[in-house]
């Protein structure tokens, strides 16, 4: 079965199945785990024009059947990244989707100029769920103007494909999308980590040295959901669908709610060789449920009026 | 992929070391290639893989050790497994210890379960040393004194601390450590237990020894990717963390900014 | 050990332990199962001035750790509630609170008025998640200034303490927080459901009647503990606490990010009786951890600027 | 508690009646005075317990049956349980079928795993019956038809109807049902199965049979409290929801609003 996803500005994915960003690192890590020629694409984990430090540890801690993070994106700066690990990347056939994140409007910026051009780098991932250093901390996608300005700058600087990533923490998440989609971006991706918490009863104190972290894994696979399904009503642009999926029956629901992609993300920490595994399966079990192509799967469960075709 | 270094280790042995303490002794080629203080990242129910350092080593029968104390619902899991069930483990992890210098004193330092990559090391590299090596092994409880018996199989009469006197001396690891300092230059000092431990014997060491310690850390990947298990280290422009998993989880006392 | 709470307005439980609203029916349903006089309260199943129909169903969905529900506030009005229910209730030596939702804020005042001076009600618990049809649907507890409403329409029909229960579906649970304490409420409770959705890979459409739900279970604790240990740094009034309890365990890490007593959902459909055995427990547990009172369990885990005394 | 209805039920027997699908027999003294119809809700690994249907029910011996096909994670668990160990149940739940009239014709009408349920109403009340019951079971293909020798060794020969024709004749459960309502009036129908056969066979029996149908619902709490389980019914003033849980399994044909 024909696997290929058509994305805007030409981006051709061999397959739906792309890495998750911060799950995967920058490449290398995973290389002797998982058959990256083989994703769909990979997405780094974000990368600032500056290195970052990141949140003092423990940065991670198990829930049930959820992982929280307050990796705090730690990374060494897009000039490392280009000079180590891109040129790493660049002998794989897969996507490489870069994502970008900055304390200011500036930064995202800056981040976007220099990538733009460079062989081996295929799309952007805007995240926006950095604390917004001018704002006081409140991230960049939980208000419409921000998400806006945020996505407008990054277009201003690239021909590559955008992709803005949605931060499920938010009343209306809908209205954050038809922001990112005024400003230009080609496709949305969602979800981010749900803001979560957990005490260490043990030392009396929030477990995590942030404090606070991002839920992931398959206990947020209904938000994440329920936020593809609604927000997939309400843009036109293709939507990479992510949170919590384990198997490729998970791929389908995520492409029924109307998602033209997913990503993976916390299940490879269990199972490096997940996602090679999810990409074999789908044909079978895409045959299973009665489909021959992707498109029929895609946006399949949406109310009858917002078909898959509409919103391309 | 290149290399699928995702094992199935089938178990062929499993003893209750101490009270609430289990080794599974499994079979695979590649794990048994391990350098002590490395370690193990294993399969269990919960979302992320468990990480334990192997207690011991024998390649040429293929054999690894894991031992470790039940204290969750992973370790619980594990300590549920039976002889002929299989682990799915990623492994060897991380950077071990390196080879001790032969000529200079050692001494090995283990609260709890910190003690059985000391005792891995001590299997590999005891009969290099001149002179054998100084053991000393705390532990909260004279029940959950581990590997004792394995030293003393070595020739190895260690020297056992507990906190509540049940078992050896009262006190912890550092006044023996302190001791065996004062009497010894050019030392050695490889310790591995829990983070106030393994803090004050960083201090106690800064300039009088070459330490290496083995630290723990929450982790996710275990492989480098997420950057979740980090410590913070002496950097060229300040503080910087680096990932238990890779980097570690044995490090120069120097190195930590602790 | 005394596990005695005070709450506002002399509402004394025997525990920190309340059957949560919705999960518990109205009383008479678990009580082969349920020890009902041990435990520390029981809320009914929201109640509205006239019989609502509820949604189509499915109504209920598993989800990895968690549950989505789209009952829709199915109940038989306030007085089937009053004649049917309360005087069964009221034979047990437990605290009563009855959960009240509307359609408008006029619905709020009349429910909350029917139930004042009613021997066996104890206090109200305003359920702020319903969808507000003057509003389009939008629930009124994602508005402060609804919230805020609302809360002041029931305070002023009752002298009955008042606690009101927190959405997670903002962006900000503190503002609303805010809103219902300036409002006069004398509680907080947190949180309600998660809004998710999962789709029916065999139907190929939302596997709720209603399209979307509300998750509850273990695999949304840490989203209830963020928002219980954010909101009581910004509110002074008591919270109770809820969201994915399992185990005694699970009580400390509230009471420790703030909660003066919690409440149990989803977890009783599993096991009738994990209430009774977790009150059971909770002693022994509180010991092992080194508490000998309740008191210095609550708040233990908050920055040190807001101990629990200062909130209360 | 007045009475302790969560049941720890010991499983004394385990067969395999047709390809993935399994039957337990436990032992329990309350289940065993369950109603055919009525159900059983079993705690397995996921965060709701599964309602299952009695498929025989035996008081003497204090033994009841479960028969169920494997469709998910619960009933793999289920079917994976052996002989001795224990399932914690609640039940019995629910209102089952009423006892037939015996002097009026009764047809059984069962589709897939709704078989069970109808075999235990069989048992029970079959030689209470004037006639010989008629019983048609249909399943959509012939290696999943459950029960058959069940009925035979209570004297009845049922007819079998499968979608794929590899057993009995092919065709579903409607036809041969029409041509016994053709012939028998005062008939009393009892049918358990999928929702759409249910619909089926409520729209040709209204006003022709006393009918009653078993059925099913995504259920939480299987006792009546959370409302989930409803289905639509005719009520004082319109449309009005129903337990499946409580007020059902069993309902009458004319109550639904289907
Ligand atoms: C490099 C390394 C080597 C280790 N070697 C050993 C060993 O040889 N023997 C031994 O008994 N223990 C060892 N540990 C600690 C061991 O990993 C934990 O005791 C174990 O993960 C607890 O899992 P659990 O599910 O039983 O506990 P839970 O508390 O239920 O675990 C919850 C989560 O916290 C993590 N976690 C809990 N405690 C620790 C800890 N101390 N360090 C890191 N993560 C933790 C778990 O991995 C899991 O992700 C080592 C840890 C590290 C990092
Ligand atoms: C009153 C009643 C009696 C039943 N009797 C039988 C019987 O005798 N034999 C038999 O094989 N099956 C019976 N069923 C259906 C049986 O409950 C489901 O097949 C079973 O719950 C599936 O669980 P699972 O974990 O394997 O599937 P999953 O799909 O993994 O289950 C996920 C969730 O959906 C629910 N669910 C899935 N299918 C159904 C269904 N058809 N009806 C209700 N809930 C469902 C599960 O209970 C669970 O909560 C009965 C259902 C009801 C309501
Ligand atoms: C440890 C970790 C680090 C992450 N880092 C990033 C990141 O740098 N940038 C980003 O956009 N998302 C990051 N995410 C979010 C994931 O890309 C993904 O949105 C989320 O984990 C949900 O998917 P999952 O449930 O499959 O993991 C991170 C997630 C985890 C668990
Ligand atoms: C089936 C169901 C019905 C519910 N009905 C109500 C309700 O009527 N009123 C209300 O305030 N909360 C209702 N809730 C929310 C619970 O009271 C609780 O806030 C939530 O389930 C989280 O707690 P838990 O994880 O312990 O279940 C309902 C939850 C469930 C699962
Ligand atoms: S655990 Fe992921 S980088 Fe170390
Ligand atoms: S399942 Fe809860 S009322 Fe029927």
């Amino acid at each position: 079965m024909d696997l290929h996803v058509e994305l805007p500005r030409g981006l051709t994915l061999s397959n739906p199945v792309i890495a998750a960003s911060g799950t995967f690192g920058f490449g290398p890590e995973y290389s002797q785990y998982v058959d990256i020629g083989a994703l769909g694409g990979v997405s780094v984990k974000g990368v600032s024009p500056e290195p970052w430090t990141g949140n003092p540890p423990p940065r991670v801690w198990e829930t049930p059947m959820g992982l929280l993070n307050s990796i705090g994106l730690q990374n060494p700066g897009v000039e490392a990244f280009i000079e180590k690990d891109l040129p790493f990347l660049r002998r794989y056939p897969t996507k490489v989707i870069v994502n970008i994140i900055g304390h200011t409007v500036e930064e995202y910026r800056q981040v976007a100029a220099r990538l733009n051009h460079l062989a081996g780098v295929h799309a952007l991932e805007v995240n926006i769920s950095c604390p917004n250093i001018k704002q006081g901390g409140m991230s960049f996608g939980q208000d419409p103007d921000q998400a806006f300005a945020v996505t407008r700058a990054v277009r201003d600087e690239t021909e590559l494909p955008v992709m803005v990533k949605l931060s499920p923490n938010v009343t209306s998440p809908g209205i954050i999308a038809q922001a990112i989609e005024a400003a230009g971006a080609d496709m949305i991706s969602a979800i981010n980590t749900v803001l979560g918490l957990a005490i260490d009863i043990n030392l009396r104190r929030p477990a995590l040295g942030g404090i606070t972290g991002g839920l992931s894994g398959p206990a947020i696979k209904p938000v994440a959901l329920r936020i593809v399904y609604e927000v997939a009503q309400q843009v036109k642009i293709p939507i990479i669908g992510m949170g919590g999926i384990q198997a490729p029956e998970d791929v389908l629901e995520f492409l029924m709610a109307g998602a033209s992609a997913v990503m993976v993300g916390t299940i490879t920490f269990q199972h490096p060789d997940r996602m090679n595994h999810i990409i074999d399966q789908l044909p079978e079990v895409m045959e299973g449920h009665g489909f021959s192509s992707l498109t029929e799967v895609i946006g399949a469960a949406l109310p009858a009026a917002s078909t898959p075709l509409e919103r391309r | 992929m290149e290399d699928e270094q995702r094992l199935r280790c089938l178990i062929v042995a499993r003893t209750l070391p101490a009270q609430g303490h289990v080794e599974l002794i499994v079979e695979s080629q590649e794990l048994s290639r391990a350098i002590p203080g490395q370690f193990a990242h294993i399969l269990t129910p919960g979302m992320l893989r468990r990480p334990i350092s192997f207690s011991r080593i024998d390649p040429g029968h293929g054999l690894s050790g894991l031992l470790f104390q039940v204290v969750g619902s992973g370790t619980k899991w594990l300590a549920e497994r039976s002889i002929g069930e299989v682990l799915d483990v990623l492994g060897p992890l991380g950077h071990g210890f390196p080879a001790p210098d032969p000529r200079k004193p050692w001494a090995l330092v283990g609260g709890g379960v910190g003690v059985p990559p000391l005792y891995a090391a001590a299997e590999k590299w005891a009969q290099t040393q001149a002179h054998t090596p100084e053991v000393i092994i705390g532990a909260r409880r004279g029940v959950w004194v581990v590997m004792e018996n394995d030293f003393q199989d070595l020739g190895i009469e260690p020297r056992i601390m507990t906190d509540d006197g049940s078992k050896g001396e009262p006190g912890n690891v550092l006044h023996p450590l302190s001791l065996w300092l004062d009497t010894h230059v050019q030392a050695q000092v490889y310790a591995c237990g829990p983070t106030p431990m393994l803090q004050a014997v960083r201090r106690m060491t800064l300039g009088r020894a070459t330490t290496y310690l083995a630290l723990e850390q929450r982790m996710g990947c275990g492989i480098g990717a997420c950057l979740a298990c980090v410590v913070p280290t002496v950097g060229d422009c300040g503080m910087y963390y680096q990932r238990v998993c890779t980097e570690g989880p044995v490090f120069r006392a120097e190195e930590l900014m602790w």
